[in-house]
């Protein structure tokens, strides 16, 4: 049975994020010889991805179509968005997130650029695929959430998906999409085989997703922490606090008009990710709400985000830094309190 | 000055007699495009940065006439050379360095971001080193297509340094990609002078660090510079892979128009001028026979009214409508 | 007479933010041999900076203590990161905002994080200059606000003056901090001669000021738009309307207590900047107003920020990007309305 | 395979008996200190992302005893082996990276990042390239310093291919910084084989390219890397600049722990394995009659001792208390 709000019977299987982008991408690739995809050891012969992500891909569409590279991220960048300006649509692999750092002139400054900058003559379909996430012992450089980045830089989309399905029908659309698209996956995420339909079809980048209809708080989250976000409002059901519980999916653009309904209908909401809260997307939601709902919201909108500092080593200030269950869940009740 | 790895002498290509009229005619073209720029910007008519390429004439001009239409070039903010050799339109580019709605795009883009596809003109970059990993996935297109196709990349000798270039020529020359860097070294960066910034005598000596070949050429030579050219275009098609070339030049009016030049000696400067590629093309074309004095007055009259042309077709161009402002941000418009 | 607020005469000298930046460091190196200087072009010999902030100042302090770079970002960055370390203030431009971007592995992974990595043993008390800002006909990659990248990244202070006598009193604290500082100058303020004290004390940073009290409505902004804010209330005080003027001054931290007793007190708010408006630094300080002063507020915050779009060329386009005086006194009415 | 810009043979600098036994006992050190990590981790007791660094063992011990405490090196997240043989205690090391207050850097950086000024361990850093810069710095410091100290970068060969490395040399040789540039080329840079990711036969060729000596050694043999390093060294304190040192190795348990080697043969695998520098330095140093078996097994058993005593502090040390998820993000506090 699929995890869905749907009820209709669809033949459902287990699978992982890993295995559901991989899907997407080995669909997209079947369908159209233009998908192509390159990143550090993301061929066969170095082992498919760090994590799997490409297995098998180069074996099925040829070392050509899917090419590893060396450790250069602006070469893989420039590569990426030369090749989309020439008419393919490329995925490429920036490992972690923070690695984005050394690309950054090649994302930002041109390829979310270059259509607008050119009038309309050159596109730059690429999707940029990423990991991050504190909570694997990875330290200060390996973690970060920089989505509030991408999401204020105009010509980027930004997806974050919170599940397999979800990951996989992004994918479609995101490779399908004629801009460049941010695809960024929660490494915590990664391993946990889930239900997911058979056949997926591309899910519209900029649609949120309401898993669970309630009354009382809006709980509006994105990526893992959407994860914890669904265990809070279990846990806020047992006292008979109904949650609208809303997975973004997408940032940038994101689905105002879904958010705003919600708390309109709720008149309170809680907004919970993973990057450090100040300067993070909490805010631009938040900062929407109260414009939007003046005089309507029951109480402050409350942002959950990571505390501002850098992502510690040590688990037990790792395992602080991440928001909780159990924050969500206060937070939620401070609304009503 | 073209290295052991370069055909010299008698085995280098020539470029037929028509050709040298066709690099003659692109050199002046670039020249008095330049001349008509920085007059108007004199005069007050229009106003942008601008960055002169007078005195770089002839390397663009020698390469392009190697190109066909649909192979690519990406160059930098001083590029309209490149532009105007590879065949950007002359109204389109003035349209859109005037910020017209008519320019090559719709004057969002401006001087600094001249992009015309149907020329093969792909890309200005604004930034330095950045034209170099873009004209790589150009060329890596180009190469999955099997079309034979080359993309030249173009960046100055400052832009040696950074970290672009040795990504890009690193990749270049493992994936064997039918590409061409083009150093147009005028020995200055702004106002720091070649061997401040830069730590080897010749920019083509880091070819070897990637495997690939590198020449120094003078970049001032019509004749060098075609054959360079020629031969590193036709390796690139054979699918031989990518080739350094550091072509010598001098930029004659400073970095930046309005910049007063005094970072450099008069004496280098008045040595650059003095030997100024035009006008000399321009005698040897003459005295060789290969044109006549009429021939040439004939194409720099009509490039003259050309020019004329393009700005009075820019300067009476609207300027583009307010909705252009959310326009092209996305395929399907502003999110 | 001097143009702040304060009453008391003292004596004032016209200058530009140029110069006043020039004055602030040129003290800092005459007061401490620890200070030096780099950047592209910086030193005399290659025109004393692109604009002219730094010159004179190798003459003064040689040529070791302010030395003009390669074009490489990383290597300035790396080279100011490791002297800081070393025991080094360290003041390095970045010619453009535009060009952190090939640097940001240098400012965001290891300049920011370092002291909180290495468990407070080493720190990295560099100053970032560098210039920005639409209107200059500079286009695309050469005019962006991206001072909310910054403020979400813990570890760095972000800092943007709006005149002279600001510009040289945050400079003396940037440079004297023990941390990095992101130090961001409006290109179209540059050459405004303005009116300054010939003595200016270290400003602390993080403070903001209030340049005009009021009743109706506080107006928040920060660098050059302050500037439009200051004329926007002018404008309005033509029909009565009492605005309370906030110059932010410092975006990270910001001046949370000062800007939460104003709007407290007035009951509105409008946040103005440069930067696109979507996840920019205005929905951080609306989202906090609307939490802290919740049913305390008479309308709405209002944002003002860019259209979410990459900086135009054309002169018509880009004047419209840029938030505008009469925007300004728009978005006031309407929270008046 | 040292280059001619160095000396060789006879004019090699020796390092002397006692010398040559401290490089085994670090390399020893190394080696022990390895085998424990990977042990604990195994065993469950221990949870981080581990990056042997078992075959490389040579480098690290034959540059430190060349340098002073005060002298200072960056490092990568595969460095554990640059910070103990530059001295960082034993105890601190272990106890970081079992993330627990008494850590070098109380916890908050892990194996990744660790630093401890006390022994000139500054940077260990986890994003590749990133160590060159910053070494830049520090010899810019020295230099203003006029103190004669040095700096060792430490980076892998697939970090020679990245902007940082580029930018880096170039900036070094410009500004004469005594730093000395330590590729440690193991021939992989995780799954990917040297020559599917770099464009040169050899990376000590790139020197050239900034004027910058350069050479390649023979990174398991403690004679040659002792007498290459010397030299860098001794010249970088001269104030005569920077060296690029390319040290070939191997890593014998792969990138991160876990890794199933796939993407090696077994031969080079086993054919690295068979040439573990450690036992066969132990031997050399027997038969040359420059230590006894029983003073080496002291040395070991030493070592081994320390090892035992720093995990079981490390393990018994608190974690860190959770007011320090907010410290050190700034000197005063968080804003
Ligand atoms: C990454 C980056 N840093 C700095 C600049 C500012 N800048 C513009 S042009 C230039 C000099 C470039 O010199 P060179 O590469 O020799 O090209 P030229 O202008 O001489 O043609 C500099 C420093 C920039 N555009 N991009
Ligand atoms: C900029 C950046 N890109 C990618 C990575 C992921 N990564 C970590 S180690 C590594 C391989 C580095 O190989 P090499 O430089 O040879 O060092 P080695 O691990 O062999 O010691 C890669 C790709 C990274 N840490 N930083
Ligand atoms: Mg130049
Ligand atoms: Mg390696």
């Amino acid at each position: 049975m699929s995890a869905t709000a749907e009820t209709k019977a669809v033949e459902t299987k287990k699978v992982t994020i890993i295995q559901a982008i991989n899907e997407a991408i080995s669909e997209a690739m079947a369908a159209d010889p233009k998908v192509i995809v390159l990143g550090e050891d993301v061929a066969d012969r170095e082992g498919g991805g760090v994590v799997g992500v490409t297995r098998g891909l180069s074996t099925k569409y040829g070392d050509d179509r899917v090419r590893s590279t060396p450790i250069t991220e602006q070469a893989i960048m420039g590569a990426a968005i030369g090749a989309a300006i020439g008419g393919y649509k490329v995925v490429a692999e920036i490992m972690l997130m923070n690695f984005t750092t050394v690309a950054m002139d090649m994302i930002v400054n041109h390829a979310a650029k270059l259509r607008f900058m050119s009038g309309g003559q050159t596109g730059v379909p690429i999707v940029i695929r990423m990991m991050t996430g504190a909570g694997i012992s990875s330290g200060g450089q390996h973690s970060d959430f920089l989505e509030a980045w991408f999401a204020h830089t105009p010509g980027l989309k930004v997806v974050l998906p919170s599940n397999p399905e979800d990951a996989k029908g992004l994918m479609l659309s995101a490779i399908a999409d004629p801009d460049p698209v941010m695809f960024v996956e929660c490494t915590r995420a990664y391993f946990t085989p889930t239900e997911m339909p058979v056949h997926v079809a591309p899910i519209p980048l900029g649609k949120a997703k309401i898993t669970q209809q309630g009354t009382d708080v809006t709980i509006i989250s994105y990526s893992e922490i959407f994860l914890r976000a669904t265990a809070a409002a279990a846990e806020l059901a047992k006292d008979g606090i109904s949650v609208e519980l809303i997975d973004l999916r997408t940032i940038s653009p994101w689905d105002r008009e879904t958010v705003i309904a919600s708390v309109k209908k709720t008149g309170r909401a809680v907004i919970a990710h993973e990057a450090v809260k100040q300067f993070g997307v909490g805010a631009e939601i938040a900062a929407t709400l109260q414009d939007e709902l003046f005089g309507q919201l029951k109480a402050p909108i409350k942002r959950l985000g990571a505390p501002f500092t850098s992502v510690p080593f040590s688990g037990v200030l790792e395992q602080a830094f991440i928001v909780s269950v159990a924050d969500i869940v206060a937070a939620a009740r401070a609304t009503l309190a | 000055m073209a290295t052991t790895s370069f055909a010299s002498g008698a085995n280098a290509a020539q470029p037929d007699a028509a050709t040298q009229v066709e690099i003659y005619r692109r050199m002046n073209l670039i020249m008095q495009n330049d001349e008509a720029s920085r007059k108007i910007i004199r005069s007050g008519r229009l106003m942008m940065p601008y960055y002169s390429q007078r005195g770089q004439e002839v390397i663009p001009s020698a390469i392009s006439v190697n190109l066909n239409d649909d192979d690519k070039i990406c160059t930098i903010y001083r590029g309209i050379h490149d532009m105007l050799a590879k065949g950007v339109p002359l109204r389109m580019l003035w349209a859109e360095i005037a910020g017209r709605v008519t320019g090559t795009c719709k004057g969002k883009g401006g001087p600094m971001h001249i992009t015309h596809p149907a020329s093969g003109a792909i890309l200005t970059t604004g930034i330095v080193g950045s034209s170099m990993p873009i004209a790589n996935g150009l060329a890596w297109a180009a190469k999955l297509d099997k079309s034979r196709q080359v993309t030249i990349a173009n960046f100055g000798d400052g832009a040696s340094n950074i970290g672009a270039f040795h990504e890009s020529l690193n990749l270049a020359s493992l994936w064997k990609l039918p590409v061409i860097f083009v150093c147009q070294n005028n020995r200055f960066a702004e106002h720091t002078r070649y061997e401040n910034g830069t730590s080897v005598d010749q920019i083509s000596k880091r070819a070897a660090g990637y495997g690939m070949p590198g020449v120094t050429v003078d970049g001032n030579d019509p004749f060098e510079m075609y054959a360079v050219a020629n031969e590193a275009i036709n390796r690139a098609r054979d699918g031989e892979g990518p080739t350094l070339i550091e072509a010598m030049t001098f930029r004659f009016f400073g970095h930046v128009f309005g910049d007063d030049d005094f970072y450099m000696t008069k004496e280098e400067k008045s040595a650059a001028m003095a030997a100024d590629p035009v006008p000399l093309f321009r005698a040897k074309l003459i005295a060789t026979g290969v044109a006549t004095e009429g021939q040439l007055v004939a194409i720099e009259q009509k490039i003259a009214a050309d020019i004329q042309d393009a700005i009075e077709f820019a300067l009476s161009s609207a300027t583009p409508p307010l909705e252009e402002l959310t326009r092209d941000v996305y395929a399907e418009g502003v999110a």
